[in-house]
């Protein structure tokens, strides 16, 4: 499969798009500018960006509690995130949701979920309207390592290869659940493994290479507007930082962390397209310039809007 | 005007519903070809065939699920759960998913879905197929509560329940399903939140939910014929609750029985009566009194089952207990 | 495997006494002479006589709302079941659970379920205090087809391999759950397929022979007592009646029953019994008059026996 | 006399129980190594192992059924659910098997297992991570329910929880685990079904739940500043719930309020309400008033969150309208 120019590019950029608003929240929330809790999605940038980028807007997705790079992804607007992370009333739900539960159902987002393995079940639904009204659509459930154990998880699994629906199921395999790494909640190694239970194809990508996700959902995206049913794709992948901020992560080996640290995907696709010619040091580096902007512009968009009032409580609990 | 039987009734609502909106379609256990483990759907398998009229497999968190997505992604699902005992597998895809979601996305979405599950003892089901659980669904923001008692009722409440952009938690009483009643040939759709006072009375007020409207109707009669004028309450959705009926109600006859047959303790007529307090107190002569299950799982042989049911004479024991 | 004599006796006495139960159900249900409903096991009786032959007293089951087969074959009393099911206070339960709930704790019986799934959990945490305090013991959870989709099945196969715990799965593929075929209910047709998917054996039998099922359970189950964990025994097989008592079963054919009914279990353990000479056909005659007077005593007890007093309701709630 | 942290004492609790009882262990995510997500389980593993500190898969179904499935094998497991919202993916395992198994067997089996579960709202956790669901758990027979409010509270209640032959949802409130309060060097296990007066006195009885009970203290302050002179009353168990108490104070007080964070529709206030109301509505002087959450799902944002929650504020407001 050969990967257009504008494709690569579209990929680098959310990739680093979210490498940057993830660490301007881990920032932020260290300086206790955030309420709640927040999942950074670091490390794992290529998943979502490789994923999403065989996606058009009319796709459907279901995020997770690490939905932030998934949002952005899908076409995620920076500074409705953000305001949203920041419980202001510009952001994508008023303030309501927060980090977990932002969602964009114009862009096809039908939300974070803190809930793990809560998604499933809504992906399939979504997948049973498409195929309900014999749209060329399809929906994508990201769900972990840990939400693949979830009876949930399973049920959309066995409901969607039931009924041939047009669902993509990719794992984020990074290893753990928290601090519970997959050798104690599960007795394989391969989440991919589960996929012929349910008679779908079941591959294994390497998650931090960007272009191998994307080859990999395009093809199970392919077969399923086709359909021809519902694929599994694990993509092995790790998270850098403790499951949420605040987390000291005690649980994993330092040198762990750094192996992987060093598989980044970023600079690995940048090499990439510098290699290629498809960017010079340049252009890479007035695009970064660019998203640092939009970014900036986010956080100011934020930082300015104002909080809720509390008479808005009441508000969009019935339509 | 036709006489018609409860089940009928949520028959033809669902037929002219899946009739008039192509969006709306059917999915639960055995619910196609076979018509429902009750017959609730019936004929509409051989009308809409497989496509809107679908069996899934036995996972009712998967069935409610994606009742969620698909009613998010513009649908118009009705679900079924065989026995509303079957929540607690599914639970989580109702109360913090099709609830929530549309508060948690700032009201940016909504989710027009029903979920029809009957309730009730009665047929000897036993502890885990005859439960009433209406309290713990009202107690969740973003869900609707439903509780038809007659045919009509439960043909306009389901149409009402289908058309609604939220979702809708619809509660049959399996003893029910082969009640007969009038149904109007106007009949149409009853707005939620809209009481209905089944006999006018001026002694005492008795609220009753599904199938124990029948047995204050009963109690009425009896009560009647010792001198007291019972007025009988419906509010035939709990969630809304039209509570300025009832307290219309109490203020006329300045005394109040709340009747269901889910368990008493921690129960929707704790709620009714807990407003009372709080709205009218002054205007109560007599204590409240609730009539509802004894705080026991439902057993299984009948003798202990009809000890288990609240009925009539449950009703009428209190309204004597609180004018002694 | 050479299967010794005595047990072969064993197994036909636990098919042919499961056999004269649910017949004599039938019957009575016809009559209205039960209350509530009843699932019956006719045609079955191979599965769960095979199964729980290769079991002690202590260990434990979970059984399922067509439960009688597998509490007869585990030695519960057939009087204590009938007045049960009659719902009578000599019952089990006193006659508050009826069919769907008869258990015995003392047989390692801990219950019939009326929750389709309800049981995989409840095995898992048996072999949990089984492994806990290092008993030679094993616990076995029999499901059917339709229950192998549901959340909890699965959750509890993957508990019960990620701890290596002494469980034996037992499904019980008769093809259908109610009306459903399993060509609706799931993508693929061996329910074994989905053992992988826990690292663990997965193993197919023809569930009407009843030696198969002795052989494969045994199996089974001294891998658990090895401490080498769980394993799934998919065994197929077919109910001869409708899913309750009153099911006009108008979504199978006749045909296809009997040809089911052809493949009878009991003729066939039987005949081979006759042919080995391990029984001659008067003793054969002689232990089905012998468990047909136990039967009749059985129903005796449960009609002479006093239905329960409404006060009873109250107790039991707490300990 | 010790000052310890409510979650030290539920920490002290656990430890002394294990060590007492080699029957008890404790199953959950992150309740190893980790010590739990709020840090309950913190040392425990490296006291007693992995055999009896043990870390599960993400499947709460799992979780709670294996629990339920030891216990009736013998064992009396405390099972940790990381919040208690998660009760939705497991609830069948707790209310339809663990909660009935002793009825539906007839009495012939004990399922002695806790269910832990952190409950509330305060940490800006929004909509699935803060709820309070007590009213659903104290409706359903079979179950007890326990509510701690200060230390001292948490260490006897949780004893008393693990001792329990009867399955015990053992619900905490997260924003109390940092609360500091005394437990005295004898405490012991606190039997369940006996309210606590926190404060004595003669105007107005306050029953307070949980995180509530601060409130209510801090409101019978206020309110004593201006003359009102409050009784308040933590029941520290819902089910079984010591009305006794409540009626006692009731009695002498002439006047009710009842507050709990949760969502006031359906809550376990207004089944204490509605038992007053039934029970001795005549020695009531005012209304019965209930404290609550709005009938909204959690917000995330800080203002909408504080909003939401109920506070002294509002107990204070309480008592005054129905004084005035
Ligand atoms: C039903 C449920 N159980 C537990 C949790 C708490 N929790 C939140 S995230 C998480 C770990 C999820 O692991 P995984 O699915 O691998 O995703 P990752 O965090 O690694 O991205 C847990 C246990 C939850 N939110 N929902
Ligand atoms: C959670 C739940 N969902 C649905 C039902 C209703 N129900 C009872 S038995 C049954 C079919 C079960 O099929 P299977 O597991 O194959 O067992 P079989 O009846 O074939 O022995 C269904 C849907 C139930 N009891 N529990
Ligand atoms: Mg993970
Ligand atoms: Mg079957």
């Amino acid at each position: 499969m050969t990967i257009s120019k504008k494709k690569m590019i579209e990929m680098y950029t959310t990739m680093y798009r979210i490498r940057q608003f993830e660490s301007k929240l881990q920032e932020f929330f260290a300086a206790s500018k955030i309420p709640g809790f927040v999942h950074l999605y670091l490390g794992e940038e290529a998943v979502a960006a490789g994923a999403c980028a065989a996606l058009n807007k009319e796709d459907y997705i279901t995020s997770t509690h690490r939905g932030h790079g998934h949002l952005i992804a899908k076409g995620g607007d920076l500074k409705l995130m953000m305001a949203e992370i920041f419980g202001k009333s510009t952001g994508y739900c008023k303030g309501k949701g927060g980090s977990m539960h932002i969602a964009d159902v114009d862009l096809g987002i039908l939300g974070a979920n803190g809930i793990v393995g809560g998604g499933g079940p809504i992906a399939t639904g979504a997948g049973m309207a498409i195929q309900y009204r014999g749209e060329d659509r399809v929906a994508v459930c990201f769900f972990g390592d840990g939400a693949s154990n979830q009876g949930t998880t399973q049920e959309a699994l066995n409901l969607a290869s039931a009924w041939e629906l047009p669902v993509v199921f990719v794992n984020e395999n990074n290893g753990y659940g928290i601090s519970c790494p997959i050798s104690k909640s599960m007795a394989i190694t391969d989440i991919a493994d589960r996929a012929a239970g349910y008679d779908m194809p079941g591959v294994i990508v390497d998650g931090n290479d960007v272009t191998a996700v994307y080859e990999a959902i395009t093809a199970a995206v392919a077969r399923a507007r086709k359909g021809e049913g519902p694929s599994l794709v694990e993509c092995k992948t790790y998270r850098w930082r403790g499951h949420f901020e605040g987390d000291a992560c005690t649980y994993r080996e330092k040198d762990e962390v750094d192996e992987w640290i060093k598989k980044d995907p970023i600079p690995r696709c940048a090499q990439k397209m510098l290699d290629e010619g498809i960017l010079t040091e340049k252009e890479l580096d007035a695009l970064h310039a660019k998203i640092d902007t939009e970014l900036q512009e986010a956080i100011t968009f934020a930082e300015e809007s104002p909080l809720p009032e509390p008479a808005d409580l009441f508000e969009d609990v019935y339509a | 005007m036709a006489q018609k039987t409860y089940m009928q009734a949520l028959n033809d609502a669902l037929r002219e519903e899946m009739e008039r909106d192509p969006n709306v379609l059917i999915i639960g256990e055995d619910v196609g070809q076979f018509g429902g483990c009750f017959g609730v759907t019936k004929g509409l398998f051989d009308q809409f065939g497989e496509k809107r009229v679908r069996d899934t497999p036995i996972t009712e968190s998967a069935i409610v699920g994606a009742a969620t997505g698909a009613a998010a992604a513009g649908l118009r699902p009705v679900c079924e759960l065989m026995f509303v005992d079957f929540i607690g597998v599914s639970m989580d895809q109702l109360f913090n998913q099709a609830a929530k979601m549309r508060y948690m996305f700032g009201g940016k979405t909504t989710i027009p879905m029903v979920l029809r599950a009957p309730q009730g003892a009665g047929i000897g089901a036993a502890a885990q197929h005859s439960q009433s659980l209406e309290s713990w669904f009202m107690h969740i923001p973003g869900l609707k509560v439903a509780m038809p008692a007659t045919p009509e009722d439960a043909y306009g409440l389901l149409l009402t329940a289908i058309r609604d952009d939220n979702p809708v938690v619809f509660l049959e009483h399996k003893v029910l399903y082969g009640v007969e009643g009038e149904v109007p040939d106007n009949a149409g759709a009853i707005p939620f939140g809209q009481a209905k006072i089944c006999r006018e009375g001026t002694d005492v007020t008795i609220v009753a939910l599904s199938k124990m409207v029948y047995s204050a109707l009963e109690a009425a009669e009896t009560l009647a014929a010792k001198g007291i004028n019972a007025e009988v309450i419906d509010p035939r959705t709990v969630s809304p609750l039209d509570m300025d009926t009832i307290i219309e109600s109490v203020k006329k006859t300045h005394s109040l029985v709340v009747a269901h047959e889910a368990v008493k303790t921690g129960g929707a007529g704790a709620e009714i009566a807990a407003q009372v307090a709080e709205e009218i107190i002054d205007y109560l002569d007599t204590p409240i009194m609730r009539v509802g299950a004894p705080f026991t799982p439902v057993p299984f042989s009948p003798p202990l089952e009809e000890a288990f049911i609240p009925g009539a004479e449950d009703i009428v024991a209190a309204v004597e207990q609180i004018r002694s």
